[in-house]
């Protein structure tokens, strides 16, 4: 009874996935670009410089590469019996979201505008073509543009971690990929989007990426509900430790790594302050992690580590916006205190609202998103990037209220879709797996392998 | 003296707990195992290979009771991990004839609690 | 009576490095580059401009780093007792390989050609120097080289795991990264092979490098015999799992990493076509995730994830050849049909050959590396690159017969020099530990200590 | 009664980030440099061409990721019980000295020279500025100089670790970030230093990093003393094996990897040479592992995996100064030397000395640090980078002797304030965690967690 | 009823299992443990370190069945297990004064099989 | 012939150990457990919250020996394990019916050492 709705969903989505290549390969076939003669090279296209290719690219390679350490810190901070289940779960939203965001994404998001609200031209990225001005330039920033979108996509899978069924979350990828994450890109980061006409300031997407993955983790964790055993009979919650600590600061790791990549590589082409946003990011990132240790270290006598991997994160969620406006000392301010409000963040969403949250996605995303949009319009200075002046260095309130616009209409928005969507997925296709299942682990049921076979586990 | 020793499913360990301080049972020692019986054991799929595991992770429960508290001890375990499947596992009662606590000396009965 | 052959073969290798050493330090003196006075700049090297190197090298490091890649790969899917010996030959490989491809193979591989069939000079890389013309380019091209053979070479340890003598494993070593792949290499990369003369195409290596590996994996596992236990009585295979999902996972982001470097670098220098072959590459590795989890789902019911895993290395690998000629919707076609293939052929090599592969490299890199050659002769579109037309695209058959040609070609070169490698091993130093050796586990006889001291491991 | 002064110290050391960040924020407020007008792009940066930006922020976003490495092998090599607590402390390292770098060392390293003995200017990297001329530039090298400077001070954790109390380590990460390493580097790398002055040549770190590290992990481990066990009542040693060793693999991969930009980017700028230097690197990396594996293979009769694993460190380590001024040929000599000596070192170290260095930090960093700089004076050839020439090529005993002068001032200036540190360390903070807490590892009674919940692990 | 303890060498589970399903033992419990015994251990080579590990792997079953079956049991064992070099490990016997199968609630001869 | 089983705290492994080969008893299997007890744990702070975690790291030791060669053994153990706080554990003799060498077939008091 339950197995044919699977088979039947996998191969329609199989035959659209075909339809959609073949359709699109018509379509580029009845207007094609002018072929360059057999052998001709065609000459250097005009979207960029050498510079601006290598830098462009290898900045892609480097935010790839943090699907490796989201994994890993998922996987890291919750238990053995989940292991495979949660990297799947990573490996399979970045590539079903490769291929939607290449055939629909994109064109939500940079085609030509409509109102400020969406795109509708340019799916299946026919602008990346050698015969077209700019063309070949289209192919990396596409590819740079994708990497972000999967990032925003496996941030939830966190929040979501030990209980949500793998197939609901499969659809969910679908959905983020295709629209909700490609609807806001285009009002802040496509100039015709009425954020940006508003000069609504995101530089690398603490918003835009960030409080997106934040906004829907919450209420993914919201609709789902706490794992069993999280909070006891009198509603105190527990400690359900991650099972491999290593794999988790490798995560970390890498995840720093990648935002070298992340928020130096957001200016799109060569610019001579990539240097200046590394640095930024850099110590933003280092203030984050020794805040977040000295604050659980005061509140709870113990230098917790997963608090000062988390601190790490904070604070380079938090300088994402700021990165290329603000000053290294105003960096070091911010990730200061993103490191103190990641903390506070996670133990109150744990003690207070009681929403269980296993790698504290909501708090190191979402929070920390808003904070480090919001630190645009108050940490800014004019000597930066593009002569913002914010609150602290005289600039007046105008630009943090922009901030704090741009913030609030993006959750309205994120929050309705997803509550809507986890709501629906709940009522259909089920999105938590049964008791058993997740008592035993979802390897077992789900995958049908452990993660860590032959080695002797203790739940 | 009696040495009890279950084994019981992996994730039912938290309900048998609670039910062995209900019956107010403190002291027990706890590891895993892998066990098969009747419960024949999920098909796994290793890259598409199907087999049969038919070695399942167990819990393996041991508890040193005196004779009077054996029976609300077993009754515990089988109140908490009772499923009514095959797999719930067993409990076996074994003769113990000395107790030591290391950090006092004390044995037999007293040492047991 | 076994112990004084490994000292003497080990020593007779260690001179024989020296001697090897000594003489070219010799012939480089006897004709020495005029050297520049002492501390003057030699002038910008007229190989490259600055995004030449800078593009080839990142790119070599990028396909170093796939050797951890692979490590984590073939550590991940193969027991806990084995995990050290399985290192070792990873790390072991590539450490001999560079010398030896250093000394002898770019010799046999870009020296002076011979019949089309071999290069007989530049052993030592002497075109490497200063003082030569596109000299200082030469070193950055010979590092882009040295890790291409190092991929092939490593691939086979999959094939042979958890039962192959580290000695023997080391000898064969040699022998690839010294014959077996340069010769390959020669006909196909060095414009005077007679391959590249018939125009066979291969832009990254989808047969130089993965069908070759493939081709090895196969004698390898075919001469050494499946592990004890893989095969019951009946002949019915049974499922050895891998005892570190994380780790084949975090393993597989890495090579997919790499994989932005093996096929965007393969331009050799800096070009603008760089960004539409990571955009190819991307997209059909995340095809064949998708449509390998998909297949394994409707075979075996539950969506495997060493198959998913397996499914993003044969997208990679399919697209390795064609990467630079075709569309991305043709990529995204190409990494379907390599996911199912995957699955479809580690299915038949396991349960109708009797091929115990453990980790799938046959599959992988021999029948997906076999199809992305074939695929430049179907999907190849003249818009790109180099004006090729495929079948598909209204090109005929011809580009098609001379793909076959040159994987037929290789796949007997190649095929014919392994089982004559793997047996000649196998009556002299023996190619397998003994039955004891096995069943305890490779690490504690091989290396005399375990993976994961302290670790309660059940087999 | 111990906790006040814990947190007493961490609100003052906050206090004085804080104020810290306050003084230098008000310091440029008071000579501000000419800010743009708003919106208006500040001129090309005359500090790099686009190639140099791209090329040092690369090879430091490389050498960045060494931490990562770092901190995989040194809890691969140690025990699960203390995994998190060595994590911990390669973070921490990280994150402090970013900031201690940022505001202190930096000024100490490269500001305006004091009888070539230290700079007193520039703290906060002032010079890093849009305004100023080169000041974009600046952002960049100093990014690239930090992740050196992280370098020297992780060092020591592997040497120290499973026994060091976390606040004490937090402590020592201060004084190397600050003062230690910055005083030798300006000694050395800033071109006003005596030993630079002198001629002195270390390219790119075996003495300014490695040594400096070593030295301090020779300091470090001495005050210590061995761990509980490492030596029997009659003084043998005995193995403490490592429990994760496919982490430690993992590490060292991404330490080779991380060394491709901390060897070929200590050209500071784009320059022809890199490839040649990436060579170089690559050569005695994997002579280092050959030669160690096959000496430790001959003296106990095994391939030992952490032996190899060091090998390819003590390539690097070696190859690190001569990198840029020695032939291939070379440099595969200095690799196969190096990976004998690292092998008697550590062996010599352990049984001799019986100093308990858990990962062998003395005998990579130390002593290959100083063999590597030697060779400088041993190996140099005239037609590269500088025009120098080493003894064996000729070049006589001059440079030997200058080489030799540089290890040995570093070596007493380091040993002497190494010693005097920690001693005080000991004296007050207490240096040692408590046997009991050495005994039930570091991670549950310094952090309250494990490192691998779930797991059944013996010890 | 009786409770079989035996330590076995690792890489004999594999056969013990088969001789104890041709013995019709087809439930039992299966753990790991180190252990020391004649066998003197190997030489762990670790970082030139040569120490005799004396703690060895071992595979630890526990098999309860009633008393006609002790027998064939350790007979069985002894057939899977037995290489005739020192190592090869140790069968227990101990008395087992009762078992409750978790899921029935059947006690005695009846819950063991 | 008894069955020792003992619980001790992971860290006096090694002492214990000592005594033992110093009580010239060599032979003994080694697993790991978890215990609750006197000892209430530790509470740990994963992530800001906190718990009492009260199944703690345990080792468990299994030894046959000849009846004359209880108190030795139980007198080493406790000389080894003792530290005089809680958490030191427990010691548990069972009655042992049978030993078998796997290697050589000796039974009894001979098998056992
Ligand atoms: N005779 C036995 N000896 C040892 N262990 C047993 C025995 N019978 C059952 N077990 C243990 O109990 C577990 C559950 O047994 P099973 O027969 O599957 O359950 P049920 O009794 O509910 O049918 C097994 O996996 C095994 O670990
Ligand atoms: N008296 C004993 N008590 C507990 N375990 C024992 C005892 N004797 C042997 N063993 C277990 O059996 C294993 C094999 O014993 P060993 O003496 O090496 O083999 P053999 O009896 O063939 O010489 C040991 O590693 C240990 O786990
Ligand atoms: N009655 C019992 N049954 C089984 N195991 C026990 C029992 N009592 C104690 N233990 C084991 O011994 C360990 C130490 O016991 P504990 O009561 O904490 O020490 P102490 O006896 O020194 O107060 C426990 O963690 C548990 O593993």
């Amino acid at each position: 009874m339950k197995k044919p709705p699977v088979k039947k969903i996998i191969l329609v989505v199989m035959l659209v996935l075909f339809a959609f290549c073949a359709a699109t390969a018509i379509a580029q076939d009845a207007a094609p670009a002018a072929p360059a003669a057999a052998g001709e090279k065609v000459p250097v296209d005009p979207g960029g410089t050498s510079a601006d290719f290598i830098w462009l690219l290898v900045s892609a390679f480097l935010v790839f590469f943090m699907q490796a350490g989201f994994a890993m810190v998922e996987t890291g901070f919750t238990r053995a019996k989940n292991a495979t289940n949660i990297l799947m779960k990573n490996l399979l939203d970045f590539s079903i979201g490769s291929l939607v965001f290449f055939f629909i994404g994109w064109g939500f998001m940079y085609g030509q505008d409509v109102l400020g609200v969406l795109g509708i031209t340019d799916f299946a990225v026919t602008s990346a073509d050698p015969g077209k001005a700019g063309g070949y330039y289209q192919y990396a920033t596409w590819l740079f543009q994708v990497v972000f979108a999967a990032t925003a996509a496996t941030i939830v899978s966190g929040a979501m971690a030990e209980r949500t069924k793998f197939k609901s979350y499969l659809i969910y990828s679908v959905v983020i990929s295709a629209i909700i994450y490609p609807v806001t890109g285009h009002w802040i980061w496509n100039p015709n989007g009425w954020l940006a006409k508003l000069n609504f300031l995101d530089f690398a997407g603490s918003t835009v990426v960030h409080s997106v993955g934040g906004w829907l983790a919450l209420t993914g964790a919201v609709v789902l509900g706490p794992r069993i055993g999280k909070y006891g009979p009198d509603g105190r919650p527990k400690a359900i430790a991650g099972h491999n600590i290593p794999l988790a600061a490798l995560g970390v790791f890498i995840l720093w790594l990648g935002w070298f990549g992340f928020n130096p590589g957001s200016t799109l082409k060569f610019a001579d302050n990539i240097g200046h946003i590394a640095v930024t990011t850099n110590l933003s990132a280092a203030a984050g992690a020794v805040s977040a240790l000295i604050t659980i270290w005061i509140i709870s006598k113990k230098p917790d580590a997963s608090m000062a991997l988390n601190g790490v994160l904070a604070g380079l969620v938090a300088v994402t916006a700021p990165c290329a406006n603000v000053s290294p000392v105003s960096a070091v301010v911010i990730g200061l205190l993103a490191g103190v409000l990641v903390v506070l963040s996670v133990l109150f969403v744990d003690r207070v609202l009681k929403i269980d949250d296993p790698v504290g996605a909501i708090s190191v995303h979402g929070v920390c998103g808003v904070f480090g949009t919001l630190a645009v319009g108050l940490f800014a200075e004019p000597q930066y990037n593009n002569g913002l002046t914010g609150l602290f260095f005289g600039g007046g309130f105008h630009q943090l209220g922009v901030q704090a616009l741009g913030i609030a209409s993006v959750a309205v928005y994120v929050l309705g879709l997803g509550f809507a969507l986890f709501f629906i997925l709940k009522k259909t296709v089920g999105l938590r797996v049964s008791k058993t299942e997740e008592l035993k682990g979802l390897d077992i049921d789900e995958h049908g392998m452990e993660a860590y076979s032959g080695f002797q586990i203790l739940d | 003296m009696k040495l009890i020793i279950a084994m019981i499913q992996p994730h039912k360990i938290e309900d048998v707990k609670k039910k062995l301080y209900e019956a107010e049972v403190f002291k027990m020692t706890v590891s895993t195992a892998t066990g098969c019986g009747q419960q024949k054991g999920y098909s796994e799929t290793y890259r598409g290979v199907i087999t049969e595991v038919n070695l399942l992770k167990k819990t393996r429960l041991e508890i040193a009771v005196n004779d009077n508290f054996v029976k609300p001890t077993v009754d515990a375990i089988v109140a908490g991990a009772k499923t009514g499947s095959i797999g719930d596992g067993k409990i076996f009662v074994l003769p113990l004839e000395q107790c030591i606590r290391i950090r006092t000396g004390e044995t037999g009965g007293e040492a047991i609690g």
